[in-house]
């Protein structure tokens, strides 16, 4: 009794699941983490809408391809959106980590690391739809350089989009060949 | 006495869970406000542009809805159908 | 002496859950606060078309809204209808 | 000498909850902090729009401090009316 | 030997609740630095609408305080008249 | 051998809540740096509105300090007149 | 063997608030740097008027600092004139 | 009932950091995706200069991706060549 | 075998402390860049004031590092020469 | 079973804090990238300016980069050459 403090007491009580047990409630925690990631589509492409409405309100003769390229642009920003959806669908319906051998309080850690982790998808969807707005809005100006306005935009969102794919990485990581596992 | 069990830990996991995955509603509020804001200037400057400015803005605001739909759906998922309980 | 329950487990980390879905607000304060500039931006600018501003606007606004009232939902149901315990 | 209860779990996690529904006030103060300033320049800019410049940014305003209002709600709630001790 | 009792547990987190619920102070802080240098701006520009610029500063400024002041009354009201510790 | 008492959870507990209460200060310094830098751009367009400039940079400053304030306040509150501890 | 004791868990604590209390400092930063900005702009565009918006900026800019140093202020208390150990 | 070794514990610990590092991903995003815009913006109003601009742009965001690297370095440190084992 | 010591404690939050110290450097990081760019620009627009430009940009900046410095400081405080070790 | 030792407390939590250093990252990205837009503009605009606007660009981008630097070598010490563990 004496030699037990409350960090130890804490991990005591852990250790009474079983790993099957934190490895699944982490799961539901990882999962809630991923998502905050649609926080970065959600402000990009609410920009590339406000730039396309301005566009369209100022040259509504080229609305087509304005909105064609809003949508465009948006289309790419929603990826960590749909990357970070992907991670916590895995974690809920497809959950490597209950299968996979290796200390329960490792296996449960990874899945909210991977949670953290696609947090960063915030970024390039941010950035992606500022690029969409921006684009939107010179096409909407100058239609004829669509396509050399496009090709900028896309080079630009997939420059962009490394930190997301870098994140996306690390998760798959924790998730599927958790190396840290093997270091036991 | 009860002990807490495995599926409370997980339900109550699934709770924090939840509310976490309403955060990434911040996004769409603060996107569609901003084509609000652009859709409103745009119809006090071009008001005959009204239809095309107001069908884009919301058309642009659906698309920036989604991430707050995933979130909401991976909560409800969490809250009514969990299915890391199946997997106790 | 009672001691803690997987069912007082759940309901304590609903309140915390809870919590965290209010944050989702900041998304609709912002954008509709940047759409209220606007707006009144352009009823300075334009007098005559104060209705189709202020209108845009409020359409605007209340698409923004939503993920707040999904943050406050997923809240109410934790609080008031809490399906976890049923799970238990 | 009386352990911590799940009735006490419960309404300290509450305190936290609160705490953290609160944040969604930054929010509506970022929004309507930018209505502010652009209701000033508007106002400084066309002084005989005065009017319709500063009911149009309270209008937009009002609408912004909602999901502020929902957090502070879901904080009373878990403070003065916690529906989650019924539920123990 | 005094263990922790659970109404020690709920004043512990009453202390972390009430520093979250100062978060929301980023807010007003942002928006009325805004609103501080439109108007700053706005003077310099038409010097002769000061009075109306600054009124209309300080009426959009107000509004943004509220959220900030909500989360001061939620942190007091969990350091000086702490409705959980009753409810236990 | 002495063990964590109530007492010493709940000051625990306040090094954390006066760091989190901190935070708030976040806000005011963006909102008047933004101030700042729109009366040095006002100051070099208008340098014979100087003294508004400044005047109204300041006033506004002020208002946004506000909150940064009322997040001290509850710091010092917290270490120095902790109102938790007598609650005990 | 010592085990932990409440006053080492306040000062565990107290290193947690301190860092917490430095995250203020990312207001000053932004806000200071927006006005380096804005007054680099504006000694390019009004070369004459440089002494006036530099003191401009550096007095908004001193100004825009005093949360950050609140933040650490109340980290260097609590790492060395720590009140709370006093009060246990 | 399977107990959690030292080495267990910072292996999982290992594993949250190595997910916080990333979380830096979000600036090189941010800032890359606003130069891709304005990269855009540039080459639809200068299209004879738009190789230029393009390759300012590239350089421009190479350095704006260091520091995601540095998360990714980290994170990566953390999983395959953990230096905090050894130190055990 | 040595359990876990108060001592440990302090130290183990010590570097949990340092690395939210950090976070402050968001700051410093958005803002000198926000200053670099809008140098840039100037530079463009007005080559013959580029020392004006440049010596007002990096002034500036200095004043906008201060925060992640101070940062940086209570991190190394914490990690070399921590006092919170002697009050034990 | 072998309790966790100090030791291990400590490394567990220096893991954490590494990850949380970096994300200090945030900020350097966003100002550089801002940085990079600024100056894919400006050489747009002005190709004869491209040395200037390019060198200025990477000098301020330097300048922003440091408080990223200064999480990276916060959490390398953490790694690499953890001083806590010698203090313990
Ligand atoms: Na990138
Ligand atoms: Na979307
Ligand atoms: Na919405
Ligand atoms: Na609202
Ligand atoms: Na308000
Ligand atoms: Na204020
Ligand atoms: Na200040
Ligand atoms: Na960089
Ligand atoms: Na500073
Ligand atoms: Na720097």
């Amino acid at each position: 009794m004496e030699n037990v403090n409350f960090i130890q007491m804490f991990l005591n009580w852990l250790a009474t699941f079983e790993p099957r047990v934190l490895i699944l409630a982490a799961s539901c925690i990882g999962a809630g983490l991923a998502m905050i990631a649609g926080i970065g589509p959600g402000i990009g492409q609410g920009y590339a809408a406000g730039k396309g409405a301005e566009a369209v309100g100022i040259n509504p003769k080229a609305s087509k391809q304005v909105t064609m390229v809003m949508l465009l642009g948006a289309a790419v920003a929603e990826t960590s959106g749909i990357l970070a959806l992907v991670v916590a669908l895995i974690l809920l319906y497809g959950n490597p980590l209950v299968t996979a051998s290796g200390a329960g309080i490792i296996l449960a850690a990874a899945a909210i690391g991977a949670g953290f982790s696609m947090i960063a998808g915030i970024g390039p969807g941010i950035g992606q739809g500022y690029a969409a707005g921006k684009s939107t809005e010179a096409v909407g100006r100058r239609p004829k350089f669509q396509s050399a306005v496009v090709r900028t935009m896309f080079l630009g969102q997939a420059v962009a989009q490394t930190t997301g794919i870098y994140a996306l990485i690390v998760a798959l990581v924790l998730m599927f060949a958790n190396p840290l596992t093997k270091l036991l | 006495m009860e002990p807490i069990t495995g599926r409370a830990l997980i339900l109550a996991c699934s709770a924090i869970g939840a509310g976490l995955a309403m955060i990434a509603g911040i996004g769409p509020g603060i996107g569609q406000g901003y084509a609000a804001g652009k859709g409103a200037e745009g119809v006090g400057r071009q008001p005959e542009a009204q239809g095309d400015i107001i069908r884009t803005m919301l058309l642009g605001a659906a698309v920036a809805e989604t991430t707050g739909i995933y979130g909401l759906i991976v909560a409800l998922i969490l809250l009514f159908a969990n299915p890391l309980i199946g997997l106790l």
